[in-house]
């Protein structure tokens, strides 16, 4: 069908200078200088992860000293969550395929999007920094007062970095929408969109109306630091836990800034390896846009035990069970899409099943934590340790690795080791699930999260977990080798793989510069399978 | 409650598990050009699963919001023990003088019910074995409470991170029976400190700090007079009317100005950094003892050994 | 290009109904309005960003787009104040002895 | 799914390239559009930094509305009047300098453009003179903070959101003196045409955002009971 080599012009062969990557204004080649910065940040992220679970196999807390394993907690999470799941999803493949699902040949402002990833690197460098001098042991949410008044371990460069990171996330949230509503091919209705893009799209409005949040919080908690305005201090009349709304205000949504460009993923790569429309699409499409606003009402769910007024916490437990629904809804419609499909159980959809089976778990766990009643119990404990991963890991990883591998041909037009794909999936899900499984029960027995040392009862469910973190570590490792192996030994993989539909795989792999020869216009909606005929590959 | 939500996750986790194995299985791919059949949507299918699950998760709301309400009122005859938070221990106070560090002795059958705040940072006070926690928080009071229901020792726990010690701030509730409890109260606790009741160092303090030159009883000093005033409401120089509690106490004698009663000018100096948490603690018992004559009569000793007196009370 | 062009007329006449109400507010603040000051104040505000924003900005001319994204901006405005102040004016309700 | 055809080249070619027109865009219609929609985003974002601040002042106005009162009145209401007058007749000028864009009024354009800077540094100057008034009176919050009066330390968080309010709105103010300055130079080499004057719509947007913002924090920080005293 294809040939063995790949086009000789493609967006990869079209410079080869440092300056041609550094100073690109092609939204492919910006997505691949996320994609390495994001990674680099992964394993930074997951090796702190490494020593944590390393500490916790003992009760007494040996290996490191307290404050170490204080700061090697908070960096993880900085880093986990501000420089790699909140940019990984949409400033990869949000960044590399919106232009090309739509039909443009860029993004509306290709050098706000350089830009953009600048800013992240500026950010990310203030908060290495902060780690190479010493480190931060706040914990990622920074609570005041401890992290205006007590700490005196870097938070300023830490909190400096992650403002600056924000402006980053707002620049690309702020592209996409303005790249969703003004450069759409012919013919290319709002309903006739991928749900990926759909999915971004609710993403960038949480990325707009949130991120200014928590930039100005970051901002006051500095200057309170470093002025002693009083503004969070109780010595000064301040309230400390007014930082902690403004804080969630943000820091909840920024769930779904991970978790929806997933949910995104996932209707593409169930619907092309069942060969069907998606069950549902208007309801799939819609329920995007309801988590998108509803996560803005439930905030306060962090802070029940927080001394909040008792009304409060009953209007935003209420609320909070209101984002259970259009989640639910997405799940039941992906379940259903694979009834009567043609299913092919190739390495994405793995990825994509893992994703359903973890995210379904992590988000009834959720309903624990939005229950008033059994939230005081659970709240800073394991058992919130365990459902967040469930959420971020099982849920926001696992989506990346279902896209990374979907597009990967698209992305560097060679196909990786089906097998290998397929074990490191299996691997990376048992580990996943004897790491954090374990963490449900200690946190129901009453271990309290961010704890160096623990009484000696809880080691048993800890071994476990760390033993599974372990076999999740090896099978991370497994996706970074046959992944770098297939960009020069992998076999070509043509335009069109799968047999997808999508624009994005109308043109040849890896693609053009300006992705299209002609501008392609749109006459039917986005998952036609079952009118299309099927190439063998 | 528990099994409840247990028992829906686990039924929604297989039937989703169970739909995308058998479908994966049922429906594979049996020749390459194969495709799905043509099926697009269908509302009533929709419509069945946003009302099943919106409908469970109001019973879970409605659950959850009826024992959290309950958990946030402490019962009016619980026994009062106040909670100080710093890193990273835990100090408690009993009203007869009894201090306990890390430690807290408890009646078995009785409400007890937590006073808390914090020297330093936010820490929670967390009890796993009762099911419940609440932040302690610099700058204002928080309570929790619990009814022990069997005799024996737990753990503590802090469970919002304050720092490096973080994970030692632990401790243990022991849970007596209600004659051992009085017993070891009464001998001033055995490991424990007790320098008299809080109210009678209380009364000390109002005369040491000079409260007593302007709140005096008759209401004709400069400051109101605060005999009869906690618990009741108060009207402020502004209208609003706000219960004399202890957090409004302590917040009068931190931040004087903020809630003026009326009739009064905002005169008074501000005692930040002049008192302890622990000496304000002290004054709220003690003004709770500021009785009008006709009432202080018929509770004579009431609180002078409260601790003593409620757990006579019959336990709930 | 084809875009709403504004006459000068106009321009100067919103210049001057917003220096009215800015004469308008500082002069309210010297009376007692009580309670009602702030809120005054902040309608008094709230017509004069209106001005500013359907006319010198333009959006009175502009796409529903542009409606719907300037209102956005103050709806999610409203629900971080209004859903925060929901716990701290409520809290005074449960206070118990 | 699709059928291509030339689509957005045809159109190209009949219309011919425009020097401004970006290489992703069909026309110069669509990149207008689109540059105003992102400015308009970016101004929502705004909207909603402030509001983390104005979430502060809302919480403490109520808890401590006498430290408020005692603040606001410390404030110069005639250098802040002053300043809201200075804000709203750049925003004229600025209107105006948009007007003469869409007009092709080259000259009138860059009249406008210097009129809205010395706006501009007229009320940076105004807001220096207040500033430095405080530091005299040792009203910013801090180390060397002092209050004759009651209430002290609740004085200084409203001392300490006005610096912030303010201080974030200078720093605006700032930025779009030097993005004025660049409208400038480009309006002096006659960049702009009425087929094409994107940059000086959405810096007037921006402009005019600041205004807005100041129009809040006038009443907000300068008029709390003004009548007491």
């Amino acid at each position: 069908m294809h040939t063995q080599e790949l086009p000789r012009d493609n967006y990869l062969t079209s410079g080869h200078s440092l300056a041609s990557w550094l100073l690109t204004k092609d939204h492919k080649r910006i997505a691949l200088l996320y994609l390495i910065s994001i990674t680099a940040f992964f394993i930074l992220g997951g090796l702190m992860a490494v020593l944590i679970r390393i500490e916790l196999a003992t009760p007494q807390g040996d290996l490191v000293a307290a404050e170490t394993y204080n700061k090697v907690f908070t960096m993880h999470g900085v880093l986990m969550i501000f420089f790699f799941l909140i940019p990984s999803i949409p400033a990869v493949l949000g960044n590399f395929l919106i232009p090309m699902m739509i039909g443009a040949k860029d993004l509306a402002f290709p050098r706000l999007n350089l830009l953009s990833w600048y800013i992240y690197v500026i950010g990310a460098l203030f908060t290495l920094y902060a780690v190479v001098v010493g480190g931060v042991d706040t914990g990622w949410t920074f609570y005041t007062p401890y992290s205006t008044t007590v700490s005196n371990t870097n938070v300023l460069a830490t909190g400096i970095g992650v403002f600056i990171a924000g402006f980053s996330s707002i620049l690309t949230g702020l592209n996409f929408i303005v790249t969703i509503h003004r450069m759409r091919a012919p013919g290319l209705t709002w309903f006739r969109l991928p749900l990926f893009v759909w999915a971004h799209y609710a993403t960038s409005i949480i990325q707009i109306l949130g991120t200014p949040v928590i930039a100005i919080t970051v901002l006051l908690l500095a200057l309170e630091r470093a002025f002693h305005l009083g503004i969070f201090d109780p010595a000064f009349g301040g309230d400390p836990v007014l930082f902690q709304h403004l804080f969630w205000f943000y820091s909840h949504p920024a769930v779904y800034i991970m978790i929806l460009p997933s949910m995104g993923i996932m209707s593409e790569v169930i619907a092309c390896f069942s060969r069907k429309s998606i069950f549902g699409y208007s309801f799939v499409a819609f329920s995007s846009l309801a988590i998108a606003v509803f996560g803005f009402l439930v905030w306060a769910h962090h802070m029940f035990v927080a001394g909040p007024s008792v009304y409060a916490a009953m209007v935003f437990s209420f609320l909070s069970f209101s984002v259970a629904i259009p989640s639910a809804v997405k799940v039941f419609n992906w379940t259903a899409t694979l009834y009567k499909g043609s299913i092919q159980v190739q390495a994405p959809l793995l990825y994509a099943f893992g994703f359903i089976g973890l995210f379904t778990i992590g988000g009834l766990t959720g309903l624990f934590l939005a229950t008033l009643g059994t939230d005081v119990h659970f709240h800073d404990t394991y058992f919130v340790v365990a459902h967040f991963h469930y959420i971020m890991v099982g849920g926001a990883i696992f989506g990346y690795m279902a896209g990374l591998h979907f597009w990967w041909p698209k992305i560097t037009g060679r196909m990786y080791s089906e097998l290998w794909a397929k074990i490191a999936a299996v691997v990376i899900f048992v580990g996943f699930n004897l790491t954090f499984f374990p963490q449900f029960l200690l946190g129901y027995l009453g271990m309290p999260r961010r704890y160096h040392a623990y009484p000696a009862e809880f080691q048993a469910l800890n071994v476990l977990s760390s033993a599974g973190a372990s076999i999740l570590a090896i099978g991370y490792l497994i996706p970074g080798i046959y992944l770098l192996w297939s960009l020069t030994r992998g076999t070509v993989a043509g335009p069109n793989p799968w047999n997808a539909t999508g624009l994005e795989w109308e043109t040849q792999s890896p693609p053009l510069t300006e992705n299209f020869a002609v501008t392609p216009v749109v006459t039917e909606g986005a998952y036609e399978y079952s009118k299309r005929e099927m190439k063998l590959v | 409650m528990l099994f409840f939500l247990v028992a829906v996750s686990a039924f929604f986790a297989t039937v989703i598990a169970v739909g995308v194995v058998v479908f994966a299985v049922k429906y594979r791919r049996r020749s390459p050009t194969e495709v799905g059949a043509r099926i697009t949507g269908s509302l009533p299918l929709e419509l069945l699963w946003s009302i099943i699950p919106l409908l469970i998760t109001l019973v879970m709301f409605f659950w959850g919001a009826t024992i959290y309400y309950h958990m946030r009122r402490p019962p009016t005859e619980s026994i009062e023990i106040y909670a100080t938070g710093k890193r990273w221990m835990w100090k408690f106070q009993h009203l007869n003088g009894v201090r306990e560090i890390n430690t807290v002795h408890v009646p078995l059958g009785q409400p007890v019910k937590f006073t808390m705040t914090s020297e330093d940072v936010i820490h929670s006070l967390y009890f796993p074995s009762m099911r419940t926690k609440m932040d302690v928080i610099p700058g204002r009071y928080t309570t929790e409470w619990f009814t022990p229901t069997k005799a024996g020792e737990y753990h503590i726990f802090c469970a919002e991170y304050c720092g490096t010690r973080h994970s030692g701030m632990i401790g243990t509730v022991y849970v007596m029976e209600p004659r051992d409890f009085q017993a070891w109260l009464a001998s001033g606790g055995t490991g424990a400190t007790s320098e008299g009741p809080l109210h009678v160092r209380g009364e000390k303090l109002f005369s040491d700090l000079a409260c007593n030159t302007c709140h005096v009883p008759d209401g004709q000093g400069r400051g109101p007079s605060l005999v009869g005033v906690f618990g009741s409401p108060q009207t402020l120089a502004d209208g609003r009317r706000v219960t004399a509690d202890p957090g409004y106490i302590r917040e009068s004698i931190l931040i004087p100005q903020a809630k003026v009663v009326a009739g009064y000018g905002p005169l008074m100096p501000t005692f930040q950094g002049l008192v302890s948490e622990e000496q304000i603690v002290a004054l709220v018992e003690y003004i709770k003892t500021l009785r009008p004559a006709a009432q202080a009569a018929t509770r004579a000793g009431d609180s002078a050994n409260t601790g003593i007196a409620a757990a006579a009370a019959p336990s709930k | 290009m084809s875009h709403h062009i504004a006459t000068k007329g106009l321009y100067v006449s919103i210049f001057a109904a917003l220096m009215v109400l800015t004469a308008v507010t500082v002069s309210a603040a010297f009376i007692d309005l009580g309670a009602f000051g702030f809120s005054v104040a902040l309608t008094i505000a709230l017509v004069k960003a209106t001005l500013v924003i359907l006319f010198f900005m333009g959006v009175r001319w502009s796409s529903h787009l542009t409606w719907i994204t300037v209102a956005s901006g103050f709806f999610f405005l409203v629900i971080l104040l209004g859903l925060t102040l929901t716990d701290y004016l409520t809290r005074g309700w449960s206070t118990i002895a | 799914m699709s059928e291509a055809v030339a689509h957005g080249h045809l159109d190209d070619g009949q219309r011919g390239h425009h020097p401004r027109l970006q290489h992703q865009f069909d026309d110069l219609e669509q990149q207008f559009e689109s540059s105003k929609l992102g400015m308009w985003l970016f101004l929502v974002t705004e909207i909603l930094f402030f509001g983390g601040l104005f979430m502060a002042y809302t919480l403490y106005r109520i808890w401590y509305y006498d430290a408020f009162v005692a603040g606001s009145n410390e404030l110069d209401i005639t250098l802040g009047a002053l300043n809201t007058a200075v804000l709203i007749f750049s925003s004229l000028t600025m209107a105006m300098g948009v007007r003469s864009a869409q007009l092709g009024h080259r000259k009138a354009l860059v009249n406008w453009i210097i009129l809205t800077m010395i706006l501009g540094m007229v009320f940076l100057v105004v807001k220096g003179f207040e500033y430095h008034h405080k530091y005299v009176m040792h009203h910013i919050p801090g180390a060397y903070f002092q209050w004759d009066g009651v209430n002290g330390n609740q004085v200084q968080i409203f001392l300490s959101i006005y610096f912030c309010l303010t201080g974030l709105h200078a720093t605006h103010m700032v930025v779009g003196l030097g993005i004025m300055t660049w409208l400038l130079v480009g309006a002096i080499r006659g960049k702009y045409s009425p087929q094409w004057y994107t940059p000086v719509e959405i810096a007037g947007l921006y402009w005019h955002f600041v205004d807005i913002v100041w129009i809040f924090l006038f009443p907000m920080l300068y008029l709390v009971n003004r009548h007491a005293h």
